[in-house]
């Protein structure tokens, strides 16, 4: 049985206070905790196999060769991959992103083509196609988000066409915790002849996940936002995909056989993790998702489906607290951003602290969509198999504490 | 919950801040200002806009606008309470007895008038840079006189 | 005063024991094995003070913002940087030089320029020169090696002119040890107009380094080679190059503002640093730089160059081995290849391995020097601060052994 | 030292395997290939070519050569001898046996003859693909016809 009480007893941060208060953890879309097996993961690692991979004899060399790979297959089947050689180790969502963009990108986008996203996108699923079509003289398109915090369809039908190339979307929104259509889109997308990246920087580490129902080409996640150390990411593509690529870094262990003036690539996925990988960090997240395959991923979404419904309900009846983003649970997961009205999510955030609560504030790295709800910067807190009622209890005071100090409901009316 | 619990907040939210905050001093723009810069503090957004007019050494005429958190915005209103009127000397002097307290922990002192209620702001790090924005958007437009003005 | 025997303490993998043997961990040019003050300080990280950095407001979110930054610090301090604004951290020393060829080199190459290279470079520094020549049309030129392993400073001469856009260059080589006159190098690249980067992989773990006195542009080395955690690489930069170069890769982190069809970059070095970093082990790569310190790069030097002075010697005296490159320690690092007559590489690893000793048998990534030197393949054994004259011994004894195995001049001869 | 001390490599590294190391049995080129595969081992370099002259189903005539260490170039040897003017079946039959061995710790089977000497390899993994070589080279050059032979 879940149990998130169980569950925080794996988890040392959370006996930490912060400012004298036990920690209150809702930061989790930015970066989650980790759990001790994950933290012994890399000790055991350093203190008895650490050594460099791939070309060694050596007994150390050839356990950590081993104990890498083996990750592979634990990422495959989180995600339904047919194969593990279509699993490439990078250092974030962000860098596999980018190479998508140099390798993918450069090769098959030129001047009129069009590279379809949302106004929800993270910088990370802007920048690198912003470099890319300065660099082809490809253009943007953007899809809005409607006023409950949807994708437009309509307007996505209209954006995806004969020109579009790559259709590139959050399948769900590190601000709004909208979760996306995706399999709608990847059927407009591939209709167009394009080809369609999910960032699943949100959903791969709280839903769960099947790469070949969801119809996407690329698919793109981070480690450290599932219980994972930081310095991994993961790039899966579609059969066939990768090997046409070119390479984005050259260096060891991409090659095969090296002359003056060309080289030939090893095989897949070696071909695109040049130099020496972050072997460590691959096998301490082998140990995540071993932790997470134990809760299974719908019971991890069964989690904090409740615990946001939960905080939707309590944050929601504040007045003067507006939320953004869809209401219905079943269509968006625990990322909740509010807002509340003539307070600075800065100052929200500092309060909170100096209570041990760790939300976000400021623009999420999503400053378009910043644009679109017309807010400089939102408050955000967000979810993770570890938190708990109590702990939403303990946001919605200090929430109203929040708002006395500000609206002077409190002893400090009298001014 | 009341505020015995909350002494944390409470040193750094006072109800000075609080109410430059709700009713800024000097808030606007001038007519006609010989002195003007901007400024933007990229990783939290807050904005602040200062219009001087110099008389001399003396600044005659401040108003700033802008946008962001309560820090930021309140400094902005008590610092221009502070240095209007008074030689920018004296402006710099105050700056630097801020600066003081807020990074090196210094006791607030005399001439810092309504900005000692800054203090706590030392205690959250990450919120220093909020109450210097206004300040190095002072020193940036007393660097930078209109182009008109010049020609005078 | 320093003694490998009283740092061996610190090192809890080389307690191990391998194929009922102690350990004895001759593969340091490969990875170096980790102190227990680096694991703890990941630690005390995963266990007090995750978050994601530079955007939080809460106190793990500062907390952890601070030590990330601080280590800029003890790298600057161990190379001798101006200024810490000047250091990116990346994967590793390929993605930093990959980060090179991209963001400086495809903004100042093109048809006819040239590349110049040796052929004593890792396949990390000559794929993504291989790639950015193809993109640009530019050229690549070798200087090669002489037969005691030294560049051919003449040719050098010769292949560096007015031509020469770039000059990329092994400060030590990690096949051959040698010790490359970087200085002299820079001299000429300067005199040429052309831009000099050293790959201090090799060096910056073993020799005290002063990037200023080098007259190097860039500069680029790996963690795991100096004590570090996997997964963290150096890229330092002389003043006012990174500021000119575009961004490598966009994302998150490294933007200050986001419009629909471009974006504005964040200070340097945020620049270059796109989505979450490695935080935790950037972090531990800080312990690793503060126990280096704590020795002193000089102390380290020394004892390398003592052991390397033994191994030579010893080695030296087996007939029917021959060490490739300088024998005058003076003029090489810790890494000692060799050949046995008649005996594949793999073969003494082998064997070797069922001792305990850990040594690297193949193309060390050096295609192109295993070619100059007419080997398929070369054994190497490499040193590091931890150790001792004693396990030279066994690394002899152990290659005797190979001989009469191989050799048939123990009990094997009657056949 | 002897070798009551070296248990392991003792037993990777037999006699015989030595033997057929230093002189390889079939080792050259055939005037009249009808078959012929080459192979290489990227991770480790190791290179094996073989011809056939095949007469039918019968392996009438084998030569295999390359570099590498001396367990690709042992099992080449070894396999040449135990498959030469035999069936094709009958070399699968001896394949089989051979990788049972390695890989799935199976007791050798008779028909393997010299090859048991490879026994060893089992307790060495990387080094396994370094063993299969030879056979991997066989099954392609099983597969691959001279063009002029097909003409026949
Ligand atoms: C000289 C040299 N350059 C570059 C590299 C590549 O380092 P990394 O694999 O950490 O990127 C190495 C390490 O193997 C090296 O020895
Ligand atoms: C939706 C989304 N995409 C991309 C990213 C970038 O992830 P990373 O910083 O790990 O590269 C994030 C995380 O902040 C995210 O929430």
């Amino acid at each position: 049985m879940f149990s998130a009480t169980k569950i925080r007893e794996d988890f040392p941060i959370l006996r930490r206070t912060v400012h004298d208060r036990p920690l209150v953890y809702l930061d989790n879309a930015a970066t989650t905790q980790k759990p001790r097996q994950v933290i012994e993961s890399l000790v055991r690692y350093y203190e008895t196999n650490n050594a460099n991979i791939h070309r060694g004899i050596h007994t150390l060399s050839v356990e950590a060769t081993e104990q890498y790979e083996a990750v592979r297959g634990k990422v495959a089947l989180l995600i339904g991959a047919p194969s593990n050689d279509s699993i490439v180790f990078t250092r974030n969502t962000t860098e596999s992103i980018n190479l998508v963009a140099r390798s993918w990108g450069d090769a098959n986008l030129s001047e009129g083509d069009e590279i379809v996203l949302s106004l929800m996108e993270h910088h990370s699923n802007i920048v690198p196609w912003q470099l890319l079509a300065r660099r082809t003289g490809a253009r943007l398109r953007y899809i809005e988000v409607t006023a409950d915090g949807h994708l437009d369809l309509d307007m996505a039908r209209q954006l995806i066409g004969p020109r579009t190339k790559l259709v590139s979307l959050v399948h769900m929104s590190n601000v709004l915790g909208t979760i996306n259509p995706i399999g709608e889109i990847a059927g407009m997308a591939h209709a167009a002849g394009a080809r369609f990246l999910v960032d699943a920087a949100q959903s791969a580490p709280h839903l769960p996940i099947d790469v070949t129902g969801l119809g996407a080409d690329f698919l793109a996640f981070s480690a450290h936002k599932m219980l994972g150390p930081t310095g991994v990411g993961v790039l899966w593509a579609a059969d066939g995909l990768l090997s046409e690529m070119e390479p984005f870094l050259g260096g060891g262990e991409m090659i095969s056989l090296v002359r003056q003036d060309e080289s030939t690539w090893a095989d897949l996925p070696h071909k695109f993790e040049a130099g020496t990988p972050n072997i460590a960090d691959v096998i301490g997240f082998g140990a995540a998702l071993d932790y997470l395959a134990g809760l299974g991923m719908p019971a991890v979404r069964e989690h904090e489906r409740n615990i946001t419904a939960y905080a939707l309900d309590r944050l929601g009846a504040l007045p003067g607290l507006n939320i953004h983003g869809p209401s219905d649970v079943d269509q968006r997961g625990g990322a909740v951003s509010f807002s509340l009205e003539g307070i600075h999510p800065h100052d929200i955030s500092t309060i909170l602290d100096s209570r041990g609560i760790a939300i976000r504030a400021g623009h999420h790295c999503a400053q378009l969509l910043m644009r679109a709800l017309d807010v400089p910067a939102t408050s955000r807190a967000s979810f993770y198999i570890y938190n708990t009622e109590d702990e939403v209890d303990a946001l919605v005071e200090a929430v109203e504490a929040v708002q006395r100090v500000f609206n002077g409901v409190s002893h400090r009316t009298a001014v | 919950m009341v505020s015995a619990t909350e002494p944390l907040f409470d040193d750094l939210y006072r109800e000075t801040l609080l109410e430059h905050y709700r009713s800024p001093r000097n808030r606007g723009r001038l007519e006609a200002p010989t002195h003007h810069a901007e400024g933007l503090n990229p990783v939290c957004g807050d904005e602040i806009r200062i219009d001087l007019r110099m008389d001399g050494d003396r600044i005659a005429e401040i108003a700033f606008d802008g946008q962001g958190c309560s820090i930021s915005q309140s400094t902005a209103s008590m610092m221009s309470v502070e240095i209007l009127d008074r030689p920018v000397e004296h402006a710099m002097a105050v700056q630097q007895a801020f600066e003081a307290m807020l990074t090196a922990g210094a006791e607030p002192s005399a001439i810092l008038g309504d900005l000692e209620a800054l203090q706590g702001v030392s205690k959250f790090p990450v919120r220093i840079k909020c109450a210097l924005l206004a300040w190095k958007v002072l020193a940036e437009s007393l660097k930078s006189p209109n182009k008109e003005e010049t020609h005078d």
